[in-house]
């Protein structure tokens, strides 16, 4: 096994419990993004992009979808002969059964003979819940530059915002000399974005000390971090400058899509030097019919567009029959939109099947999500779902 | 489940009707429907059919379709010993000569394990499953089958071919037969073999021996009753890629359950803008439509800019529309780049081509 | 998803207890064998070679290794499009926990989904810890011809090892008209080898009723395959000529191994009509060294041979130095054997060290398993694992 | 972590004097070393020091390269958008003529994204790590740097080279100096287009421009110190095949922690029977050792039988040694039979080549 200079260590068992039924029977990582992606297609092409080729991915939650999702890896260039992609599930045992990770921390305790496998300089420690193009080896740069224990990358947030994150404050050249999780009077709005690099050695003895301490909670912004500032570790803050989102919300994951709309987004999906790498499944192309209108959208392969489409994100193989009309709006893979259908403001989830007629949101009312337990007039089922 | 059967395509004849677009390419890997290439229905139908050794004979102008096919892992075909294998045709052979190059690479025919092989000439579009005519070929008896179909009044190019009452073929010669032959043939691997090694002197090509052998060998018609097409001019492949605009055509290759495979690309779905105004049109990922777009056909990656006008056109990969162009009647090949407020127009029976990376207009600065 | 004729459910969570400390940290199923091979290469490459390509494999006990050696079955040429082979592990779910499954037949019940998105007609459950070349395509014919609604694969034993078995008892048609579980008194010497075909349909049926008798042990052998010939089912025995064994002992794997030897063994690996496949690791060809000596073996890829080898498998990247001298023998890859050692009817374990001059096992003993826990005299370590 | 630098290899010349065992082959995919072929050596070298874009040029009659090679997954070099490409040299170029077959493919080079080229002519058997030669090259600020060696007496195949104290080239044309290039050059990737563009009529290759060339530009040089074959002759073959017996240069390429990848297959172990006596021999999986074997190399799925006896020998895939044949001396091709009791003798300056698939002897029944 030849060495790596670094493993990256990817946290993929969240429940997205504020996602409703869309993480019902998948993990966050593998809800569906951008008309044709899953949420972790971002850190998965972010860590092959940055030449990284070594990358643990820890699941637990609903991990069946998200294995046969990632297989090998093969999708994101990491299958690899030499590291590559690795499923990291906690294990069940015969006689103590399983349990789950305690923490993010412990996920990577729990894994140390994994990485010690390739005797990496760093470990790099993400999160697939998050949608941002990031060129990991620039913050290994700088964290090789600082000569520190420790990076983490930080991006401004909104003020009024500061107190949903984990909030750093830093010297003039950018080492954290204070950290607070989820501060209700934030110090300023460098909000940590879970993205962190580690000299490997010396994370290693801190998860190991974490491990012992019987109070922790075993988690990096709550314990390790504050542990490492504690005893003097030289933490640094890489400012990244770009699209960011933790779509961890439905509303949040509608508006992440919708962004993708905008012209002048941040978030470039056509870059060719930086390839969102995805699974490929073969459909053929989107046809759009006679009567049909299509504006400001993004629409994927396997779509057949009968009614009229402004601002909205289609995935796979949508259906949308002759005088329906979808605004504002994100609409999951294989859902069939019936006739005269008024969709605006929702997600309409994988596999629906919309009865004609009916009207799912509007102009000014909150976020709609229609799924499997989603009914209509007398409880009417509204979703059916066709696909096994 | 296993099946026994060799597959072998051969689309090493050129067709010089087709020039304009294959000058740069070979016919099978000519971009079609917005999004495959020529060969993709041949092998994909083998696929499904389960044949999964398959060796396809290419001419010398073979690497466009060399990167479409890379491993063979996008139609299913990676396998350790057996799978995809290409044999291109040396330069120094004669265009029609099938029999010399297959004659080259006998050892692949005879080293592989099949007892049958299902021999496909020519570059056909559609999706047929040949297991029924496997099927029928091993039940029958018969020296050789030949999958055929009944004629339709455009159908001028496939060999005319009678029979008698019990589908035996009786001649591969005659004239206004209302039956063509879609040089689809099965036959015992051994039989093919020894064919070419006897005949690849005298004939040029299985179908060669069969018009003039003696006919003491029991040949069989399967008749295909679905769609096909064979494109053989610049208007075939006009008519036949527009004909796709019809919910009847689209069906036959879209809804089918055996779906017809690709090269598969990281390509983000197709983006409309708020200028974008379309109708009746195929559109692949990775397209930006910012202008107007009517009973056209968009390969991946095409740009259609503001005010521009894609009207009864194809436009291949990567090509670029500038603003307020027009666009009629017209096929445009790959990566051509159309300079604003130019204006590009033929008509069904005479399409206007754009070749392949082409720069029409001069930029206005 | 297109249909499948046929898919086959491939039991892979054994502990082999009875193996010792070679499935300490590996579920048998992932044991080496035969010079290159694991077990469960066996299984995967009958179903390749008989042309079925959808396999789920039910994995438990230790499966972090067996996992990442399937990866995604590319080594099987079972890496497909539509169905190829699956990883089925039970999983952990945040509030109940994990349990294991409660038996083979349980193992099928909870999978019921997985098979179902094929419609198969036929679904072929066989087990992962046997080795044997077998064209599962001819039974699967026998089983059309038959129009049975099960059929049983069995193997002619010695009488006085029936007990062991599952033994079937058939009328002049190979119809089973009695199976005895281990019986004490075997009407005869037909033995089950843990190979079933079922129509799906039929087998659903008893998977769900089996699942709601609560005192059934849910196991095929102990409770579906008897309820069926209760309830009058036609059950078939299809008898397959040829090498099989169930390695369930250090003995019977030492056996199984050196069997390969024998020049008439039933098991041939060179057959290239049907070739065993497996995960090759890349390594330098064998090198046999000017004192060698090399007769009735099997040496793989990798192994530097100075010392003198007779009648024993070594597999990859074993080294043999000068005096040496291994007899009777299996060496698992990468041990190193020491100057002047003597081994003979043992089994060394994987990446032993065996120090120069020590001598392992006897003429006439038992078979000695040398592996982590072995001591030499005083309690000196004889097994130094250098390997991660 | 992640590389900057294109690998382009060249192996489009041929060479008569290996024309033997080059017949059916390229020079590159010649087998070497029980296992392997030519090739594997640079484009291992190459995947270790993280190349993972990388162009192998290949001669006419490429088809075992491209078979062995397949999609390059064995050399982990299979990626969704880079990896191995092979461009094949049409038969009507001149042998030596390697800038026409670049600028035939210049599109490849200028479409991929890194900044610099790695550039190896001919089949060198090395196992070389390039990353210090790229970081030189890149510090020196060098315009080409040049990969040379102190050379020994045998090595009268190098281009000889003159340095400054500085290790600037400053003349390929010297004889008798101490240093031969390998023919391994980095350049930034814009100026070797250029170089190709302009001078694609002018010279022949890029040796040929350096050699021409003023000087004006900045040529370094690289000293590699390590093990390194150049395979010109049967003898040289016969040789350096030989030199693997011995422990100190086995342990060059066998125990180097960079492998040297190459085509994996679901070989069994090998299996020696009783009457096997076996004496300082490279053997690969899949033979079956039933007679004698001394200082020899067996590949792959070689028979040896009762009796026969094989020594001073090479004895490629395959191939067959009846009972009671010997060799020695010889260099055996692929699937070759040899018929009980002949015998078969060459030296080590004059060994016996038995040529690919033939079949020695006769059949005594």
């Amino acid at each position: 096994m030849s060495r790596k200079e670094v493993v990256a260590m990817l946290l993929a068992g969240g429940e997205g419990k504020r996602l409703s039924n869309l993480t019902k029977s998948v993990a966050k990582p593998a809800v569906p993004f951008g008309g044709k992606y899953r949420i972790i297609d971002f850190t998965l092409s972010n860590c092959a992009n940055s030449g990284i080729d070594t990358v643990g991915v820890l699941t637990q939650y609903e991990p069946l979808l998200l294995n046969s999702y990632l297989g090998v890896g093969a999708p994101w260039d990491l299958d690899r002969k030499c590291g590559g992609l690795k499923i990291l599930p906690p294990y069940v045992q015969k006689q103590q059964g399983g349990r789950w990770y305690k923490g993010t921390a412990n996920a990577i305790y729990e894994n140390i003979c994994f990485i010690e496998q390739y005797e990496p300089d760093y470990v790099l420690v993400i999160s697939g819940d998050h949608i941002y193009n990031m060129d990991y080896s620039k913050m290994l740069e700088e964290h090789e530059k600082n000569k520190a224990d420790g990076t983490i990358s930080v991006i401004q947030v909104p003020c009024q915002e500061a107190s949903r994150f984990g909030i750093m404050n830093t010297d003039d050249h950018n080492r954290i000399i204070d950290f607070q999780e989820k501060p209700e009077q934030p110090k300023n709005n460098l909000a940590s974005m879970g993205v962190y690099v580690f000299n490997w050695s010396l994370l290693k003895r801190y998860l190991k000390e974490d491990e012992k301490t019987a109070t922790s909670s075993n988690d990096f912004g709550k314990d390790i971090i504050p542990m490492m500032l504690r005893e003097n570790c030289s933490l640094y803050a890489y400012q990244f400058e770009g699209y960011w989102k933790d779509v961890g919300t439905v509303e949040s994951l509608w508006e992440a899509n919708l962004d993708l709309l905008d012209d002048d987004s941040a978030l470039n999906l056509k870059n060719s030097n930086w390839r969102l790498k995805s699974v490929n499944p073969n459909m053929p192309p989107q046809y759009v019919g006679k009567e049909a209108k299509v504006s400001r959208s993004m629409v994927n392969d396997g779509c057949i567009i009968n009614g009229s489409i402004d601002h909205s994100v289609l995935f796979y193989g949508v259906e949308v029959d002759v005088g329906a009309s979808i605004k504002d709006s994100v609409i999951m893979p294989h859902a069939k939109i019936g006739r005269n259908v008024k969709i605006e403001r929702s997600i309409i989830g994988e596999g629906a099947i919309i009865p004609d007629g009916v009207t799912i949101g509007q102009h000014d009312g909150p976020i709609e999500l229609i799924d499997q337990t989603s009914t209509y007039k007398n409880d009417i089922p509204l979703f059916v779902n066709e696909r096994r | 489940m296993k099946n026994n059967v060799l597959g072998i395509i051969n689309v090493t004849q050129e067709n010089h009707e087709l020039h304009a677009l294959t000058a740069r390419r070979c016919h099978a890997s000519l971009p079609y429907g917005g999004r495959y290439r020529i060969i993709d229905f041949i092998l994909s139908s083998m696929v499904h059919s389960k044949i999964r050794n398959i060796a396809i004979f290419t001419p010398p102008n073979y690497r466009s379709l060399f990167d479409h096919l890379g491993s063979g892992k996008d139609w299913d075909l990676e396998y350790k010993q057996e799978g995809l294998f290409i044999f291109p045709k040396n330069s120094t052979f004669d265009n029609r000569d099938d029999f010399s190059v297959l004659n080259q690479h006998i050892d692949y025919l005879e080293k592989s394990r099949q007892e049958y092989v299902l021999i496909s000439f020519g570059s056909l579009v559609m999706n047929i499953d040949f297991q029924p005519v496997i099927k029928q070929h091993i039940q029958s008896g018969a020296d050789v089958t030949v999958v055929y179909k009944e004629k339709e009044v455009h159908d001028v190019s496939f060999t005319d071919i009678t029979m008698d009452d019990f589908q035996n073929i009786t001649s591969f010669n005659e004239t206004d037969s209302p039956y063509g032959s879609l040089d689809i043939f099965v036959m015992k691997k051994d039989k093919f073999i020894e064919s070419i090694k006897t005949n690849a002197n005298k004939y040029r090509s299985l179908l060669d021996v069969l018009k003039n052998c003696d006919l003491t060998c029991n040949i069989k018609g399967y008749e295909y009753d679905g769609y096909v097409q064979k494109i053989n001019s610049i208007q075939d492949y006009y008519r036949y890629n527009m004909e796709l605009l019809d919910p009847y055509f689209l069906n036959e290759w879209l809804l089918k359950p055996n779906e017809i495979y690709t090269k598969l690309k990281d390509e983000p779905p197709a983006k409309y803008s708020a200028s974008s105004e379309v109708k009746n049109a195929i559109i692949a990922n990775g397209c930006v439509v910012e202008g107007n777009v009517e009973n056209s056909i968009l390969f991946r990656g095409v740009h259609v800019k503001k005010g521009a006008t894609v009207k009864n056109s194809i436009v291949m990969q990567k090509s670029q529309i500038g603003e307020n162009a027009e666009l009629d009647g017209a096929i445009i090949d790959k990566e051509v780049v159309i300079f604003p407020y130019e204006h590009i127009e033929g008509t069904p029976n005479n399409p206007k081509v754009v070749t392949k990376q082409k720069i029409v207009g001069e930029q206005i600065i």
